[in-house]
């Protein structure tokens, strides 16, 4: 009944009061491009998807033609130099990126999907339900992830990018599934579900239209986690030679790279590129998730601006506990001056 | 007393099935040990020398799945793991007694000291947001999204050159005996200390940044609002009462990690040639070595359904609050 | 102190010699019968246990060494073996080393199929004196070195008390080799020599330590900044890696041995079965380029001879009417041989007679680099006379099981070796364990080929009491390998090591090649025997 | 905008009936409990019984954490009970969900307590109304006329113009516009019922007034029996025309409203009476009624482990011996027609014997 | 001598900064005297909470104090503005001159220590030389002080009733003594009866210690009942300022009036509630002039131009201020 000063509502300007509401949607609409982090991931991402797209095409060199140019250091020819083959290595990342980027976002996806099949079911049934598919989660969740990877593509002897990202899929679903359960239990008793349930909603429908879209933000980090774990253990597997590498991704050059025992050479071309590559698609992936959490929790969003610029041109803190004074005072009253005037609440 | 039950037999249930899982997927594999040891021997063992392999693993006798299933369960309930296939005849609990401490030693050190420094920059950072330590994140993001093993090579690649003060593969100096002594202990640190910074760097972010949230999230409840309300020094209300509970949810999140000690460490392991457990799995897999692989899956079943529990029973102590459902 | 380490670091002058294998940590585990224990996995087993003869696989033909015996007589059958046991070897705890050990040993091998890696088929072993006869079911003119020189001789007062020896550690060897083992650890085992009772002199070598690295990488790490003396390793690029970081000392020596790898092709699959078009093919094989490229120059020699045996281990086998033959790449040749055999060259693609392309699928397991790379040079070699290759890079499992079954167009796999051509052969081309596709034959012959004569031929030569038929069963068995192709060769199989003589010299090579140089080849204790200190 | 005195109820139809109605929950229990043998329960709701009729409104008022809204979802049927009956026109129901919960959720519909928290903060106000209009049929043909039928709910509890409203997100609305949107969405099942769980709490008086106006507009218009729960008697004095009280999961009182509220028979009643605030105690006698407010101290009792006999008798004034072995049944009142209140004090003989009792006790303790 | 506490004078807190800015609360004066109950009311989301926050600096993000002062007299010693303390000062005053207590009791109790710790801890930051035994027994008398018994200090805040709570937050505000105690709607969520015996102790302890209290409610009888004086708030400004028993008896702000036809009584006939039609004023598009006259029933021309100032209708009234054109101030509001 008494509203918490920190619940969402008040965090949110206008509450109490009838803003122009469509002038407000579109504001939200924009809001999560607005976001700096979030703009600059799905930058990022957007040239690693176009590059998954077109990355053989306008590759310079066949990734697998070998050339006189052996083990070379990045030159105007080679941007990213040679392989001990002569094989161009700028041309072996950007053919690689479709196979990262599909495995990725697959295995993503189908793992999501099943997080929130089984997490979010399990949690709003309750029950005997519950009980079985947590079990069943939890039995996902201890199956060493890796190894049993390793063990099933070896099982079949093409395996496929897709097959490789079903598979991941399949085994990396567990923690999300957790992690929403246990979310789920927290809004299922939510009055606005309750709500929903006495207005006379379907169960289905409660899951999708209710609970969901409340879960968006831990579903959105789930997913980019996945995708960055698919796409660290495809190169793992890649890497340590386990799966089969008819077609080029960054861990297969890594392998390559790894077993020529590249860096003992000094070619340190050979490792650099596609490291970085992994590690900038991660990063990126990161940023978006950040955008989301920010995007979707109020309390981040508003936390994001920590230092604002007053009209005057002065920037002020806003912190908890000590709420800024924007306009220095004359002082009419004999006042105890404090000893340090330059607090943390105005600083010019 | 019906709920402990409930616990005790779902956390049963689970052992028996993500055991029973372990049993057959290594046996799905095409392929069995003996082949794995011709390929590693290329063309140095005879086809007449498959025959005493097969005997010698006691792979001669044909029995069904079933009946080996029955008799793995049989041997699990009194304690023995088997034998080693790549080690034969050396028991699997000694291989995995030997390579255990490694794993344990190193990654279970650098869990604990990265929980807890991740935790204390996570305070930091989720309470001073726009300070320095919140600058920092995208630097660890950065870090923290590099593959584990690219991050050792390039380490080594820097610091372990010949001649450096780093080792850059072993656990400890080959030809000392582990002991503890003057001799082998200083030796042990010197070597773990390139994979543990490595798994530091890589590890840490994760810490920091879901410490931080918690904190940003925690730092607008009423208590903190009445905390400083109250006159109390920053520090009291950061830590005491802000970091206080915002630790709740990352310290269940540290209990299941150290479930993941034993099994999530093998490309550290494999990199930087660290004699634990992880590297081990790795051959194990590699040489179809059903035993221990099975020995070394339980162990990391069990350390997961332990730390499970674990977090679970955290959970319970740390929270005073017996929240209603 | 009085920690076992204390006496560790110092004192490495030139008394202790530093072995390196790349095989990861292992368990306590000595038994010398065992290829999974740690002395056989690290090769320390041969400097405690010591085998009857010693024989050089780099040198195959010539006759074996004496070494706890003094003799060795073949029957005319090759069923039998008389050995004559030398009088003054002691076992290290003292007691003497007699022909009941060795009757012992053998009989122990034939008990307990375990034990037999080789697969010998023994039939009894008995010791009268200093005699022991051991007799064996089928003739084993091609598998002498199996049975004088892989078995090593343990005392028969300790292992007669052993219940079951095929799963026994053996915790502490006692052999009559000139080492004992001193400590153990999963990483490191150091042997120390023996005071006294050795039956020759003892060796210079006071104390091996050998350590066991996890991968390659750090044990080529390891040989590179010398903390690594001695070891096997296939080390990519090593005159930089390797060599260039002690020009004087850092040696590599690896001779090839009686064993080869090369493509296999399936001669059930079209138009693979006809050897006009494997010719064709093996005459655009660039084994040079595969030699310095995927073989860093020195693994795996190039095989030259059109025989596929390779030089020098197999010279003295090679039949005079193919000596001096050598492959050679001859695109020009080639393409001449498959016109005349009606095939087209269109533009760039071969069509067969019956006008389909010409296309193949190299595989091999993702894993393994050095053939990855050999398949992708055999692709674009190909590719010169119209073939279109793509290279797999399968599972490896899926591979063995494939490869075992026939279902694979080509292959670049290894044959088995042995002191004569007979091993190579018949892996590629025995009719014994011919199989239809899809039943795994893991004894050989994946390629499938189908030749009576050659069958005849290996059998004739292995069972053969006299040397004339020898020579005309090796003879047909080399003509069919060359005018049928059943298999491309390439590269031989080596034995050798990379080693350092910064503190130890007397190590075999080009010059004086007494011996295998690897660590876990029983010829490691000659070697170990032979060393010198540098600069004594 | 006039709150008129409600006139004469009809004694109408009985719509929702609730019999002896309980609602025991499992309290999570702590380690430590893991090991004690009885299922520790919460005694929420203790045989409770309720009579909705067609355009009456029935007031709950209570102590907080009497179990006032777990009747509320129980009447909703969002609770399974523990025990008594619920009756839709005098048939037993009990539905867990699917079509048979939807048919029962279309004639009683419930607003829940907290507006705050009963809208979802991801929808629009036009969403949880078009939900509420579809999933009963009352959605109207058509686009036009489900806009149609919007604008008229959204009029109906007066959120006007409606296109200002239909777009809003929750967050966007002050807490009396959320609560009549909570309304709003009860309306669109089209209910015979409607359980108002506290529908005004945190509004000023002003805002307050306008939605019990609405209520008791739409009460008159349709004919609605509604369920007002309420911490504010005095707006239960007004807007209600009966009122039923509840003390610790229990009914303890109930009757007319305007007898209830100015006539309180149970001595909980009266202590909730004397402690509502009223300004007219200052205005008039200038002192601050302290004095009464001193009967009220002590805790409300336990539910996990509530007192035996009257749940009231540790804080009552008036307590018997009788009152903490035997649970008081409810006794009529003679002051007015209906009116009853579970308390021995109503009951002639207990008064009687406890007279004699504390006579010879009297005695006694001159001898 | 002067016999004020805390003078707040044209306060304006914003929520937001620069063109997204919301202004909760503006050009508020409002006094507080020594001892007294001052009662705010008004409208939900007229600004009470914030005007509240806003001049302990309470406030959390987006808010912030964008003009005015507000000025405490401690007991000796000369008057500071709060608002320009230091954060180190700021948290010195804290508590031991203001303390507040807070709407929900549920949430500002730290719901992982013990209610002791919390307690004690207080007292510790602002007395660091007191000894433990000493801050213990202190505590143990605030606890029995709100009538909570002293065994209760080892519980943890959940197993405390929401009553409890609420008192034990009563009993924490009044640790150091402070000169000022502000409750913001302490027992809203609370039932008349447990409102009663917590406002029953709190005027008690009122009478003993001599704080003053700015009481913040919706419920007009409780606030009439329990205040000296009473403010009335309307789209962030007070409108209307008396003694609590005149302006229930005689509003001069139609706002107030309105209030006071809307609410029924428990007692006595029941009278006719006339409410105030129209709907809230939306803080970012705020009405021009008075920002009540478009619901105003007694508006005329040029309400909808000047803001009417706060001051007192009569000279000889000075305990008596309004903001309306009906009332033109003559005198300033009495300080
Ligand atoms: N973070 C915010 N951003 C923008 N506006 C806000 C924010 N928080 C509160 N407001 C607005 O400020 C105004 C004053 O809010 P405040 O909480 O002070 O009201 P109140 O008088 O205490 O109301 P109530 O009686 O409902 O508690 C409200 O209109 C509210 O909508
Ligand atoms: N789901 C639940 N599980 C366990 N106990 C519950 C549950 N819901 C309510 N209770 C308990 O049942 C009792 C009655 O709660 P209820 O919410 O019905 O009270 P109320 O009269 O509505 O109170 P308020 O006036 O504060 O709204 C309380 O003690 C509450 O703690
Ligand atoms: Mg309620
Ligand atoms: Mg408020």
């Amino acid at each position: 009944m008494t509203l918490s000063p920190s619940s969402i509502e008040q965090v949110i300007p206008g509450q109490g009061a009838m803003a122009q509401p469509s002038a407000r949607a579109r504001r939200r609409r924009f809001r999560f491009v607005a976001n700096a982090k979030a703009a600059t991931g799905l930058a990022v991402l957007g040239v690693y998807v176009l590059l998954a797209v077109i990355g053989p095409w306008i590759a310079p060199y066949d990734p697998d033609a070998r050339s006189a140019d052996v083990l070379q250091a990045p030159s105007a020819r080679h941007w990213f130099g040679t392989t001990h083959l002569g094989q161009d290595i700028f041309s072996q990342i950007l053919v690689g990126a479709r196979s990262v980027m599909v495995v990725g976002l697959i295995a993503g996806v189908l793992a999501t999907i099943l997080s929130i099949l089984i997490g979010v079911t399990a949690g709003y049934l309750g029950g005997a339900a519950d009980e079985g598919l947590s079990a069943v989660s939890n039995v996902f969740l201890v199956i060493p992830a890796l190894p049993l990877i390793i063990i099933v593509t070896s099982l079949v002897e093409q395996a496929s990018d897709t097959l490789v990202a079903l598979i991941i899929g399949l085994t990396s679903w567990a923690w999300g599934a957790r992690v929403l359960r246990a979310q789920t239990l927290s809004l299922r008793r939510r009055d606005y579900v309750e709500a929903a349930r006495a207005t006379g909603e379907r169960t289905w429908r409660i899951i999708g239209f209710e609970i969901l879209p409340n879960l968006t933000a831990i579903i959105a980090s789930g997913f980019v986690g996945t995708v960055i774990f698919a796409v660290m253990s495809e190169i793992t597997l890649a890497f340590i030679g386990v799966s089969s590498m008819t077609s080029w991704n960054w861990g297969t050059i890594l392998f390559w790279a790894q077993g020529q025992q590249a860096l003992a050479q000094g070619a340190w071309w050979w490792f650099v590129p596609a490291g970085l590559a992994i590690a900038l698609l991660g990063t990126a992936l990161a940023l978006i998730n950040f955008g989301i959490d920010e995007f979707v929790s109020p309390r981040l969003r508003t936390g994001g601006r920590t230092r604002i610029r007053t009209a005057d041109g002065r920037t002020v803190a806003m912190r908890v506990g000590f709420t800024p004074v924007l306009a220095p005072n004359p002082a009419p009253v004999p006042m105890q001056r404090p000893a340090d005037p330059i607090g943390e609440d105005a600083t010019s | 007393m019906r709920f402990l039950l409930q616990r005790v037999a779902f956390y049963l249930f689970t052992a028996w099935a993500a055991i029973t899982l372990n049993f057959f997927i290594p046996r799905m594999v095409p392929g069995d040990p003996v082949q794995s040891l011709i390929s590693r021997n290329q063309g140095r063992i005879s086809a007449d020398a498959v025959a005493s392999l097969r005997v010698l693993f006691g792979l001669d006798s044909d029995r069904s799945l079933w009946e080996q299933y029955v008799a793995y369960w049989g041997q699990l309930l009194r304690g023995d793991l088997g034998l080693s296939f790549t080690f034969f005849p050396a028991p699997v609990s000694e291989v995995i007694g030997s390579s255990l401490p490694w794993t344990v030693g190193l990654v279970g050190v650098t869990t604990i000291v990265s929980f807890l420094l991740g935790t204390a920059l996570g305070v930091g950072a989720g309470w001073r947001r726009g300070s320095w330590i919140d600058g920092l994140l995208p630097a660890t993001t950065f870090l923290s999204s590099i593959p584990y093993f690219w991050l050792g090579l390039v380490a080594i690649a820097l610091f372990a050159g010949p001649g450096s003060f780093f080792p850059s593969s072993g656990g400890y100096e080959p030809g000392l005996v582990p002991a503890f002594d003057a001799y082998f202990i200083p030796s042990a640190l010197q070597h773990s200390i390139l994979p543990a910074a490595t798994i530091l760097v890589s590890s840490m972010s994760g810490w920091i940044l879901s410490m931080r949230n918690m904190m940003v999230t925690v730092a607008s409840e009423d208590y903190i609002t009445v905390a400083h309300a109250k006159g109390l020094s920053e520090r009291r209300v950061a830590l005491s009462y802000a970091a206080r509970n915002a630790l709740l949810p990352n310290v269940s999140g540290f209990a299941l990690s150290l479930g993941f000690i034993v099994g999530g460490t093998l490309l550290v392991e494999i990199v930087f040639s660290y004699p634990g457990l992880g590297f081990q799995l790795f051959q194990a897999v590699g040489a179809k070595d059903y035993p221990l692989m099975q020995g070394i899956f339980l162990i990391i079943t069990i350390s997961v359904l332990v730390a499970n529990l674990l977090a679970d029973v955290a959970y319970l102590l740390l929270d005073p609050r017996t929240r209603k459902s | 102190g009085d920690s076992p380490n204390a006496n560790k670091k110092s004192g490495q002058a030139a008394t202790v010699l530093n072995v390196g294998m790349p095989n990861g940590p292992q368990a306590e585990n000595n038994n010398p019968f065992l290829t999974t224990s740690a002395a056989a996995s690290l090769g320390y087993r041969w400097q405690i246990y010591e085998p009857l003869m010693m024989w050089n696989p780099v040198k195959p033909a010539e006759p074996f060494k004496p070494w706890l015996a003094t003799k060795a007589e073949w029957s005319s059958d090759y069923k039998t073996v008389k050995v004559t046991i030398r009088d003054n070897a002691t076992w290290s705890d003292g007691q003497k080393v007699t022909a009941e050990d060795v009757a012992f040993t053998y009989n122990l091998v034939k008990k307990f199929p375990a034990l037999n890696d080789q697969g010998v088929p023994y039939t009894d072993a008995t010791a009268s004196g200093n005699e022991v006869t051991i007799s064996m079911a089928s003739p084993q003119f091609v598998n002498q070195q199996k049975v004088l020189w892989r078995v090593p001789i343990v005392p028969k007062h300790l292992w007669e008390k052993i219940a079951d020896p095929a799963s026994d550690p053996v915790k502490q060897p006692v052999g009559s080799g000139p080492y004992t083992l001193k400590s153990f650890t999963p990483a490191s085992m150091t042997l120390a020599v023996r005071d006294s009772g050795y039956w020759q002199d003892a060796p210079k070598v006071k104390e091996l330590r050998y350590t066991s690295y996890t991968d390659n990488s750090a044990q080529t790490t390891a040989l590179a900044n010398g903390e690594s003396e001695w070891s096997f390793v296939f080390i990519p690029n090593y005159q930089t890696v390797f060599v260039a970081k002690d020009q004087k000392n850092h040696k590599m020596w690896a001779p090839p041995v009686l064993g080869i790898h090369g493509l296999y092709l399936n001669t059930t699959k079209k138009p693979f079965d006809d050897p006009t078009l494997r010719k064709a093919m093996n005459m655009v094989v660039d084994r040079a380029d595969i030699f310095t490229t995927a073989e860093a120059g020195y693994f795996h020699p190039e095989v030259k001879s059109v025989t596929g045996l390779p030089s020098p281990a197999g010279d003295s086998f090679i039949a005079p009417e193919y000596k001096g033959q050598e492959h050679k790449v001859d695109v020009e040749g080639a393409k001449a041989l498959l016109t005349g055999a009606g095939y087209k060259l269109d533009g760039n693609t071969l069509k067969d007679r019956s006008g389909k392309p010409v296309t193949i699928r190299l595989t091999d397991p993702a894993g393994w680099s050095d053939y990855q790379t050999s398949l992708e040079i055999v692709k674009g070699n190909l590719a010169k006379i119209g073939i279109a290759a793509t290279v797999d890079k399968a599972n490896q499992d899926a591979w063995f099981r494939n490869v075992e079954q026939g279902n694979f167009e080509a292959t670049f796999r290894w044959t088995e070796s042995g002191a004569t051509p007979y091993d190579i052969y018949r892996t590629v081309m025995d009719g014994r364990v011919l199989k239809p596709v899809g039943t795994a034959s893991p004894a050989g012959n994946f390629g499938r080929f189908q030749s009576k004569e050659a069958t005849d031929a290996l059998v004739s030569y292995a069972n053969a009491t006299d040397d004339a038929t020898r020579t005309t069963a090796l003879a047909t068995l080399q003509k069919i390998f060359v005018e049928q192709m059943p298999m491309i060769p390439v590269g031989a199989d080596n034995i050798g090591g990379a080693y350092s003589t910064k503190n130890w010299t007397g190590w075999p090579d080009d010059s004086n090649p007494y011996g295998a140089l690897q660590p876990t080849q029983p010829n490691a204790v000659d070697v170990v025997l032979h060393l010198k200190p540098a600069n004594g | 905008m006039t709150l008129t005195e409600s006139a004469p109820a009809p004694a109408d139809e009985v719509v929702l009936e609730a019999v002896g109605l309980t609602k025991h929950f499992p309290v999570r229990r702590r380690l430590r409990d893991l090991l004690s043998r009885t299922p520790a329960v919460v005694h929420a709701v203790d045989d409770v019984s309720i009579a909705l009729r067609r355009g009456r409104v029935t007031a709950l008022v209570g102590e907080s954490g009497s179990g006032k809204s777990t009747v509320a979802r129980l009447l909703a049927q969002l609770y399974p009970r523990t025990g008594g009956d619920i009756r839709l026109h005098g048939r037993s129901t009990r539905v867990r969900g699917g079509r048979r919960f939807r048919a029962y959720v279309r004639r009683v519909q419930l607003i829940l307590q907290d507006p705050f928290a009963s809208l979802n903060p991801v929808h629009t106000v036009r969403y949880h109304l078009t939900r509420s209009l579809r999933i009963h049929g009352n959605a109207g043909a058509g686009p036009d006329g489900l806009d149609k039928a919007l604008a008229d709910l959204l009029t109906r509890v007066a959120l006007t113009p409606p296109e200002r409203y239909l777009d809003a997100f929750p967050h966007e609305l002050s807490g009396g516009q959320r609560q009549r949107v909570a309304i709003a969405r009860a309306l669109g099942a089209d209910p015979e019922v409607l359980l108002a769980d506290e529908p005004v709490s945190m509004l000023d008086v002003s805002i307050r007034l306008g939605v019990l106006n609405l209520l008791q507009d739409l009460k008159d218009r349709l004919d609605l029996a509604i369920l007002y729960i309420t911490h504010d008697i005095a707006s239960a004095r007004y807007f209600a025309d009966e009122t039923i009280v509840m003390y610790a999961g229990r009914m303890v009182e109930g009757g007319d409203s305007e007898t209830v509220t100015q006539r309180p028979a149970h001595p909980y009643t009266r202590l909730l009476i004397d402690s509502a605030p009223d300004p007219e105690r200052i205005t008039g006698a200038g002192g601050d009624g302290a004095a009464e407010g001193e009967r009220g101290h002590g805790e409300p009792p336990s539910l996990i482990r509530p007192p035996a006999g009257c749940r009231f008798h540790p804080r009552c004034p008036a307590a018997m011996p009788r009152c903490a072995t035997d649970l008081p049944p409810p006794i009529p009142v003679d002051d007015a027609p209906g009116h009853w209140a579970a308390c021995w004090l109503y009951d002639a003989d207990t008064v009687a014997a406890e007279k004699a009792v504390a006579e010879q006790a009297g005695t006694e303790a001159v001898r | 001598m002067s016999d004020q506490v805390l003078e707040i004078r044209g306060l304006c807190v914003d929520y937001g900064i620069g063109a997204d800015a919301v202004r909760a609360v503006r050009d508020v004066d409002l006094t507080l005297h020594r001892g007294e109950v001052l009662g705010l009311a008004g409208e939900s989301g007229s600004g009470k909470s914030t005007l509240a926050y806003g001049l302990t600096r309470l406030l959390p993000p987006p808010g912030v104090v964008s003009g005015g002062q507000v000025i405490y007299h401690p007991a000796d010693g000369p008057p500071v503005d709060v608002l320009t303390l230091s954060p180190a000062k700021l948290r010195e005053f804290r508590w031991a001159e203001t303390s507040i207590v807070f709407q929900g009791a549920m949430n500002s109790l730290n719901p992982v220590h013990k209610v002791s710790t919390q307690l004690l801890d207080v007292i510790r930051a602002h007395e660091p030389k007191s000894t433990a035994a000493g801050r213990l027994a202190r505590a143990k008398d605030l606890l029995r002080l709100v009538g909570i018994s002293a065994d209760r200090l080892d519980s943890y805040p959940h197993q405390l009733s929401g009553g409890m709570r609420q008192r034990v937050m009563i009993a924490m505000a009044l640790a150091l003594e402070p000169q000022v105690v502000i409750m913001d709607e302490p027992t809203t969520a609370l039932d008349v009866v447990m409102q009663r015996q917590i406002l029953g102790q709190l005027a008690e302890l009122r009478e003993r210690l001599g704080f003053a209290v700015l009481f913040i409610t919706h419920d007009l009888s409780l606030l009439v009942e329990f205040s000296d004086r009473i403010a009335i708030m309307y789209g962030g400004r007070i409108v209307e300022e008396a003694p609590a028993a005149r302006l229930y008896r005689e509003p001069l702000h139609p706002y107030t009036e309105g209030l006071l036809h809307s609410f029924p009584a428990l007692h006595g006939p029941r009278r006719e509630l006339t409410g105030i039609p129209g709907s809230p004023p939306d803080l970012r598009a705020m009405p021009s002039g008075c920002a009540f006259h478009p619901r105003c029933p007694k508006a005329f021309d040029g309400c909808d131009e000047q803001v009417p100032v706060l001051g007192a209708p009569r000279v000889d009234d000075p305990a008596r201020a309004v903001a309306c054109r009906l009332h033109p101030a003559v005198a300033p509001p009495s300080r």
